[in-house]
Parts: C-alpha cells; structure tokens; sequence
C-alpha cells in the first residue's frame, strides 16, 4: 500500500477575465501548479448566463490547485479581501494525495 | 432608407436571432464558430482598408481623419461618464466602465454600415478601417482615467502599473489582427490579394449573415438576462450613440471628409465595443458590474445601431452637407 | 444508378468516414466545427428555398404538399409504435421514443438526396424545405400521446406541461433556423440574394461533403458503441424506412406532386431524427434508453438511407408514375 | 487567519439535456447558484461515449452546486427518486467557505 | 432522508493523450466508470500551457473516477510507479453516495 | 526569392502570428477553428492530388518517389538519433522521440511550399501528396525501434504490443485523411470534382492564411514557453532540416523528379512533424519529455522551414540539376 497525506483541494469558481490576478497570487504563496477547467454555463444571484457568447467578458472558469494546509492558507488568506469585489466563490476541501512533498 | 434596409439579408438574419432569442428558442452558435466568424471578418476587412490604402496612397483625408478618430475616441468617455453619473445614476466605477464602452468602437456595427453604405453608393474610403483600430483602445484609458482616485485600492491586490495596461490596450488581439491585416493589404497590394480573394472578398457577405445571426441571439439574451437596466439608463443607451454620431457626423463632414467616410466616421463614435472594453474593464476595475456595462452596449445600444443608427447617422451626414 | 450515388464524393466523404471509425481511426471533426456546418447548411436551404418560393409563387401543391408533409409526421408514428413493440420486443416508452424519431425527419438525409436527385434532373420544388420543417415537430407530439398513461409519473418531478412542451417544439433551433432562413429568401429574393450567394451557394456541395464525413464518423461510433441493438430492432431499422419511403412515394404522387418533390417526401418520411428529436425525447421521457434511439435511427436508418435509401426511394416514385 | 465554515459540495453527471430539469430542483430548495462544468467522454455501464456527437443527445455534463447542510439535504431528497431513471451519478463532499452564510 | 455511504473520489489531471492507459487500468481493477473533464489551462513546474494548440500533444484533462474504498486504493497502487514518469496529479477524497452498491 | 516569399500574404499571416505571440497579445483562434482548417486544408489537398493522378495516370515517377519517401521517413532518424545523443546530449529516449519527429512530416509546411512552388512555375506532381501521406508514420516505428531495450519497462504496467502500436499508426486520423480523400480524387476524377471544386479550390489559399495565422501563433508561444531549449538543441533544429532538405533534394533529383516535385521531396524530408508524431510519442514513449520535441519541432524548426527553407531547398534542387 501506498503512503498518502493529506493536502487541500482549492477550487475558485471565477470570471475567466480574472483568472492571471488569482495566478499571481498563486505564483506569491508558491503553489507548485493550477489547472483551469471550463465551465459551460451556471447561475446564481445576477441571473444565469452561457459560455457560447462572443464578448468573453462574462464567461467563467473554475481554477483548481491542490496545495499545503499552510499554502492553501496563505492563499486563501490573499483572496479573501477581493471575495466580494471580484465576485468570487472558493471552496476548500481535503483529499489525500502521494509523495505530498511536491506540493 | 429604413425600409431597405430591412429587406437586407444581413439585418434579416440579426433580426431572427434577436426573436429567436427573445422567444426563448435553443438556438446557438457554438462559441468557436462566433470567435472564427469575427476573426475572418477583421482578417478580411483589414485586408481590403490595406489593399485599398495602397491604391489611394496616403493622403491629407487619412490624417484628418486619423486625428477626428483619435480625439473621438479618448473624448467622449467624458459627457458619457457625467450623464451616467447625474442622469444614469451609476457609481463612479460603473459609470467609468460603461463609459470607456461608449467611446470605443464595435467592429460589427462598422461591418455592417460598411455594407449598409457601399449598398447605396456611398462607399467609405479603405483607410477608415484603419481609423476603426486606431478608435478601439483610446477610450480605455479615458475610462481608466475617469476613474482615477474614485476607486479604492482593494487590499493586498497590487494596483495594475500603467505600462502593464498599455501593453494590454495596445497588443489587444482584435488591434493586432485589423492592423496587422491591413498592413499585410498595403504590402500584398491588388494582385498579392488575389491569389486570397476568393476567400475573403467572395464569402464576406453570406458570413456577416451568420454573424449577425449569432449577435442577435447574444444581444437579445443579454438583454433577457439582465437585470441592472433602469429606465434612465435605457435611454441613455439610445440617446448617447445619437449624440455621439451627432459628433462624428459634424466632425467628419467638418474636416471634409466624403459623404460615406463621414457616415462610418458617425458609426463609429455612435458605437460601443463589447469585446475589447469588456475583457480590459473586467480585468483593470473588476468591482464595476458587467451586467450594465455589456446590457447597455450589447443589449440595447447596438441592435438599436444595426437596426435604426445606421440610416439615421447617414441621413444626419447627408443633411449637413 | 447505386453506382452514379456510389461515386459521387459527397457520398464518399460518407463512406470514407464510416470507414474510419470502424477501423478505430482516431480521426474526429470538433463538436463546434460539425455544429457550425449544420447551421450553415440549413441557412443555405432555407434562404434557397424562399427564394425559388418567391419565384414560383404559392400553389395548390404546396398547400397539398403542407398537408401530406403535416400527416404523415403525424401518423406514421403509429405503425411504427405498434412494430416496435410487438415485433422489436420494447417497452413502451422506449417505443414510443423511437417512433417519434421516425416520423420525424432528418436534414442531412433532406440535403443529400435533393443533391442527389438534382444532379439526375428530378430537381425538388423549393417549398420541399418549407415542408421539411413542418416535419420536424409533429411526431415528437404524436409519440408523447402514444405514451400517455404508460408513463408512470416519476415521484417530486411535476409533469411536463403540454404547454411547455408545445414551446419546445415550435421553438427549436432547426425549426426557427430554417423557417427564418426560408422567410428571409423570401424576402430577399433572386436580388437580394445575390450579394450572400457566393457564400451559400459556391460552398455547398463542399461543405456537405465535410459534414457528412462528420456524420459518417458519428453513425458507425454509434453504432459501435450500442449495446442494445437486437436482430429484430435491425431488421426494423430498415424496414421502418422502406415502409415509410413507400408511404410518402405514394401519397407524393397522389397528390400530384412532381417527380423530383414526391421523390423527396418520400425520403422525408422514410427519414429519421438525430437531432431535434433525442433532445427532446431526452428531456421528455427520460426513461427512454437513449442508447435505442440514437442506435437505430443514426447507425442503421441514417447509413442505409444515404447509401441506398434515396436511390430506393426515387425509384420508387418511378414505378408508380 | 480568516474564519472558514463547512458547507456541502454537491457535484451531479448527468446528460446535459436533463440539466434544466436539475435546475429546477436547485432552484426550489433555494440554493445560491450552480455551475455547469464540460465533460468531453466518458464511460460506465452503457460503454463509452465522446462529446463530439452532432446529436447532443448523449453529452453530459457536471453540475455543481454549493449549499448548506440543510439544502443539500433537501435537494438529494428530491434527487433520489429520479436518479435510477434519469441515470444521475450524485456525490456530495465537504468544503470549507469563507462567508457561509451566503449559501 | 436519503441512506447514503461513503466513497472515493479518485481525480487526476493528466495529459489527454495518455488517458487510455489509465482507463484500462480503471477497467482493470473494475470501476464502474470514469468521466473525462475539459481543462482550458495550466500552469506547473514545466511552465504554462493553454489547450488551443493545434498539436493537441501538450493538452491536459482531469479523469474523475467515484468508487469504492478497495477499489480506489487498487487503482491508486497500479498508478502509483508511472505517476512521475507520466506526470500525473492524482487526488483521493471522500465523498457520500446514495446507492453505494453500485460503484 | 526570399523576398518574393516575404511578400506573400500566406506568409505574412503566419509572420503575423509570430509577431502577435511574441508581443504576448491575447490574440487567439479557438482550437476547434484550427482544427476545422487542418482537416479541410487535408480534404481540399487530398482531393486534389487524388484529381491529377486520375488525369496523369500511374508512373514510374510515382513509384520511385514512393519508395524514396519510404525510404527517407525511415532512414532520417537514425543519424538524428545519434546527432541528439551525442551533439545535442539529450537522453536516449527523448532523443529516440525526437528522432521520429524529424523523420516524419508537416502537412502545413508541405501545403505552404506547394503553394510558393507553384507561384513559381515549379508545380509539384500530384502524386506528392500521396508520398506526404506514405511519410508521415514510418520515422515513427523507426523512432521506436531506436528506442528498443533502452526504455525500462514501467512496472504493472504491460508493454504496448506491436501490432496495437502499428494500427495506431495506420489508422492516423490525418493519414486516413489525405489518403481517403486521394483515393475520393481519383475516382471522382475531374468531372466528379466540379460540384464540390469552389469549396475545396477556391478557398483554399484564404484558408491557409488563416491557418499560417494560427500556427504562426502556436509556434511562437510554444518558443517563448519552453525552457528545454539547449543551444546545441536549437543548432540542430535547423541544422537537421537543412541536412535532411539536401539528403531529399539529392534523392529527388536522382531519381530523375521533375524540379517541383524534387523540390517538394526535400521539403519533405527536411520537415518536422508536429501533430502524429507527438501524440503517438505521448503513448508509446510517455518518459520522454514533451518539453523537448514539441519546441525544437515546432518552435524551431517549423518557423525556419516556413521563412527561409522552402526557398533553400528549392534553391538546392535547382543547383543540383
Ligand atoms: N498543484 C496543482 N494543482 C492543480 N493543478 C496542477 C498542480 N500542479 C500541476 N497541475 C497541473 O498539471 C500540469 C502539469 O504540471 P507539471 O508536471 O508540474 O508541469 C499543470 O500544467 C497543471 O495543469
Ligand atoms: N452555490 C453555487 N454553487 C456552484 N456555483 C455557483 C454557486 N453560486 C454561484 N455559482 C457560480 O458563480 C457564478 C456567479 O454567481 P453570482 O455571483 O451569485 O451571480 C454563477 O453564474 C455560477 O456559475
Ligand atoms: N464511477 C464513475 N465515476 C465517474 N463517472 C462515472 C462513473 N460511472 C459513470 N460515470 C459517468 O456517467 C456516465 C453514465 O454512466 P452509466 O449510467 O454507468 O452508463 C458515464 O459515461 C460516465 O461519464
Ligand atoms: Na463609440
Ligand atoms: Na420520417
Ligand atoms: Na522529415
């Protein structure tokens, strides 16, 4: 059997726009990688919205990054003032990973 | 005029995915074919405005106009910005966002006039496409300067350094492509085109059809799906594109430009971007709220343009000549 | 005349992308790239429909051709319902599911023969577009009624209302695009076309070519891929088609359409639904296996109306003439 | 360090044509919002399927929704008895939020 | 209330040609099925990468997988010596499903 | 002549791309456009080979430059190999991965010289298509047969077999491409091509600039991201083309090709692979690295070939007669 540890999963459902500003802080707290997974469509309180749009501005993405407890902190520690501004909505959860310490 | 319009296959098509939209129809465009439609579209007018430059040569017309583009551009943000400030009742950050819309330009709506025009004999000179690239970025930094002060550094973000946002503005995907397609026309010139024509002189009409098919549907989903429009701003995004083409037209016709060139030269201060000035806003003042900047400029402010603005700032030119 | 079909490259990109998905090629068209060929395509007989309309004028036939088109979308569910329960061994939603994808028709299957059939000099009327888009709905109504009663409401998800579903289908993409199209033509007419015909005339027969490749690929993965394809549901994939092909050959000619529109309804009613209808039986009937519908009518009935069907079917018309 | 609470993450694969009818549901439990993701293939017991299918009929898609406890109790409730039928794949997670009050 | 038991959630982002190695893993320890998400974009320690790249050789997706505790870890064993050589992220977390059985 | 390219607007474009991505501008063409290009620019050369072999007829031209094409695909990357290994100081399996990819082909590159060449007066046969087609996938099994015993074998996890490798192969999506649609050419022939020849013709050159545009972009920031690039690795990135365009024009020219299709060979074997080779490479070699192959391929030697060698290797041929 294989050793596991525990590390967070970050998951930033974010305007695509926006998505070098949270990057950037990615890059300053040092998290080794993220991913951008496309997302289709979605609503919430402004109303529902498509992807298949030509102006771009309003689409969103979900940015992922798998992080340190103490990383992840930093991290969520940078976002939290430009939650509301940005429109932002970020999620937190553990999973196990292997050979933890690359991250 | 109106009525001819109408009965072209080009507003035909905005007009059905407009009511397509607004009956809650599915029909969609898939993204990548709206963003390979208007990629070919400024390969292709970049390329004619190039080929024609090269014929004509430059001229005292092209700098004029030049200027009056320039000067439109980075000028009215400003009575915008006010109006929607006193009469829109905006917050200071919106009403900048929205504003930087209006003094920017939309490439459709310029396509379309283009078309609209040449249609009946008014043809505008190549060079105003070049203008149209040289409007779209201007405005920007206008709104950005609207906004100076208003807006409260968030927290640990670093502000956007200015050099960084004129990078952005100037290597701006559509300015790269119009510009660099017309210079590519101006260095290719009549017969290196022709080996290309085919493809973007033939096919040009029937795919603005589709595109314009597809903008219908986005404008008036747009325009469902929002729920930050109040009555004044509803107006104001019909009365700023006629007092900005107002503008246009008497500075055109002021700096003697041809009847067609000061019409499109009317189009574009009456119109306002929603590709470039969104995408730039949403990154430099993210607390402005999208949902009025693109309800307005794409909602309502540019089916009223294809439909209506058009004819109404070309009969404007032909009355104050 | 197979041979004629067989060597016609818009049928060999068929058979060329067939071909490649059952010896596992990796060759695939994007989703966007296929998307934008169909809407491009049923613009294309849409606006040539309404225009040939606009030419011809309004005739008795076309009221007839309305009728018969309007029918047998409706009815030929029914038959089609009873074999495949009793004979295809199915559940009752999953019949009444397929029958509705077999009245109902299929645009490519539409643009391939009324190539086909041109390019013999047994051209279809314009309106046959206009009539094809009548087709499209009925059947989904007429196999929703064939299931009233054997669908047990599932517990918490209220009933679809009729009036809701009534929406759906009036408001389909296809519907809306080929109907608008069609009006469009109209309107436009032979003058107003011309400035968009390089565009959707000139590339045609091209484009069909590459979607079909596109089709040929989705119909042999799919058929693949099913699992729940049973001899007796073969058998019916074909037969269905036949039966229905000789249905609408007959009432084409009884109502004294012309060779080339009788052959074509006939093709219309022998046709079945890959698109409008699964999404709408999707959403409808959940229950229903999708993996039956979409095996039947895309990998049996789809390969062996465009391969020999079309050919079948205009032969048909000749015999009873 | 900024306060965190748990709320559920509710992640559902489902045939995009079904997804309004989901929607529905989220939106009579009274959750926030939800976002589509796009999934491009996929397999189970019904074999494998691309998203590249002129039908559409076949595509799925992910829909995620964030709620409280409570929400998302009362959204599987009314999930479960459609998820044999509409063939859903349901899982709900933990996650911590910052501002937990919003969902 | 709905009974629900408690899952895996297997979740690795891999470059998309190599998805089929995985999946005949996952058929080899017997998942039920599997679910391939779009990824847009990246970034890591090899640097960044979008997906609109006509080589298709550098684009990345995530494979979700739901099963069961033994199963999971089955996989995970099998994944675990090609992790580095084939540049795979792969996550493990808990989630709740309603008819467990099944997975 | 260098100049004479550098005023093409299939060039321009790609240089365009080039410039757009270096001044890191948000210019980009969604994938699925890309795509569409790529497989209509195969379709359209397919065909048009597959037309000229009909009217021509078969050779003994035909069969040497098969032989030759086989020939250079598998025999190009043994020397590579050893060139990366030792020069370059690459590990043996990337070197092995690198190898396959400097045998095998670029169908984009092919595309633009046949178009150069021909505005040349130096019209290459119509069977070279045939021998693109024949090139692209031998330097694979080559590559892999260098890398025998060299690759640890990974355990738990089985070795891919032979055959499974060689039907990936053989089932290349853009192999049965261009093969399918020769093999459509000619037996359609000239007649059968006229229905479907606006699309597939007349488009064609507007296509390819769009595509350069796009590829022009991908090159560059494939160049800009990648951190692999040794000096010697860059050195080699052009020198093995150069090396290999002389091996090409050589053989072509002894083979006693006309001009054309000797200077087509050479661009041949002088390309580089960047889309079958890559992705087989990722399945059968997935240690080695990415990183490596795509940026000398693509990043390096694609740009080089596109810019200056089409025109040297043209130059080598016509030095050689
Ligand atoms: N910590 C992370 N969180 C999420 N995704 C990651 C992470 N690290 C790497 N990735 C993804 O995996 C890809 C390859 O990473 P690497 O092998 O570090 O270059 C990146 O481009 C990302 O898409
Ligand atoms: N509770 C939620 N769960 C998942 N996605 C959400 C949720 N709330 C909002 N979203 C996503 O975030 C976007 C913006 O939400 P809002 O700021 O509420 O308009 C929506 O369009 C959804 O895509
Ligand atoms: N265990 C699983 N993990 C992740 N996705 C799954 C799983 N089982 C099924 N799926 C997804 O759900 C779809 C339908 O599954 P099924 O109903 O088993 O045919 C599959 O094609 C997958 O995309
Ligand atoms: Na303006
Ligand atoms: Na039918
Ligand atoms: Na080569």
């Amino acid at each position: 059997m294989v050793d596991t540890v525990i590390r967070k999963r970050i998951e930033i459902v974010i305007d695509t726009p926006l998505i070098p500003i949270i990057i950037n802080m990615i890059k300053a707290v040092d998290i080794s990688g993220w991913s951008v997974i496309h997302v289709d469509s979605g609503g919430g309180r402004d109303g529902e919205w498509q992807h298949d749009d030509v102006t771009g501005a309003a689409a969103k993405s979900i940015l992922l990054a798998i992080a340190s407890d103490e990383k992840a902190q930093a991290l969520v520690d940078r976002i939290e003032p430009i939650l509301e501004t940005h429109r932002l909505l970020l999620t937190v959860g553990n999973v196990q990973v292997i050979r933890g310490d690359k991250f | 005029m109106i009525v001819d319009t109408l009965t072209s296959p080009i507003i035909l098509f905005f007009v059905l995915g407009f009511f397509a939209a607004l009956i809650k129809s599915d029909l969609s465009i898939p993204e990548a074919f709206g963003k390979a439609m208007s990629i070919y579209l400024m390969a292709a007018i970049g390329l004619k405005g190039g080929i024609e430059v090269a014929e004509a040569g430059f001229s005292v017309q092209l700098a004029w106009a030049a200027l009056a583009g320039l000067g439109l551009s980075f000028l009215l943000p400003v009575p915008a910005y006010f109006l929607l400030v006193r009469f829109g009742g905006l917050k200071p950050v919106d009403a900048g966002a929205v504003a930087a819309h209006y003094g920017s330009v939309s490439v459709v709506t310029f396509v379309t006039a283009q078309e609209i025009l040449t249609g009946r004999g008014l043809e505008p000179a190549g060079y105003m496409v070049a203008i149209m690239a040289l409007m779209e970025t201007p405005a920007i930094i206008s709104g950005l300067l609207l906004l100076q002060g208003k807006k409260a550094p968030t927290p640990g973000v670093p502000k956007q350094s200015t050099t960084k946002l004129l990078h952005e503005v100037f290597s701006n995907g559509s300015v790269i492509l119009l510009v660099g397609a017309f210079l590519i026309g101006m260095v290719a010139g009549k017969d290196g085109f022709a080996p290309v024509k085919p493809l973007f002189d033939t096919g040009f009409r029937g795919v603005l059809c589709l595109f314009l098919l597809d903008m219908g549907l986005v404008a008036a989903r747009r325009l469902i799906q929002s729920r930050k429009l109040t009555l004044p701003l509803i107006v104001l995004a019909i009365a700023m594109p006629v007092m900005n083409g107002m503008i246009g037209a008497a500075l055109g016709v002021a700096i003697g430009l041809d009847p067609g060139s000061a019409a499109i030269l009317a189009v574009l201060a009456a119109s306002a971007s929603y590709i470039a000035v969104p995408a730039a806003m949403r990154l430099a003042v993210p607390e402005a709220d999208p949902g009025v900047y693109l309800s307005m400029s794409l909602g309502i402010t540019f089916p009223f343009n294809i439909i209506f603005g058009i004819t109404i700032y070309a009969a404007m030119v032909q009355m104050m000549l």
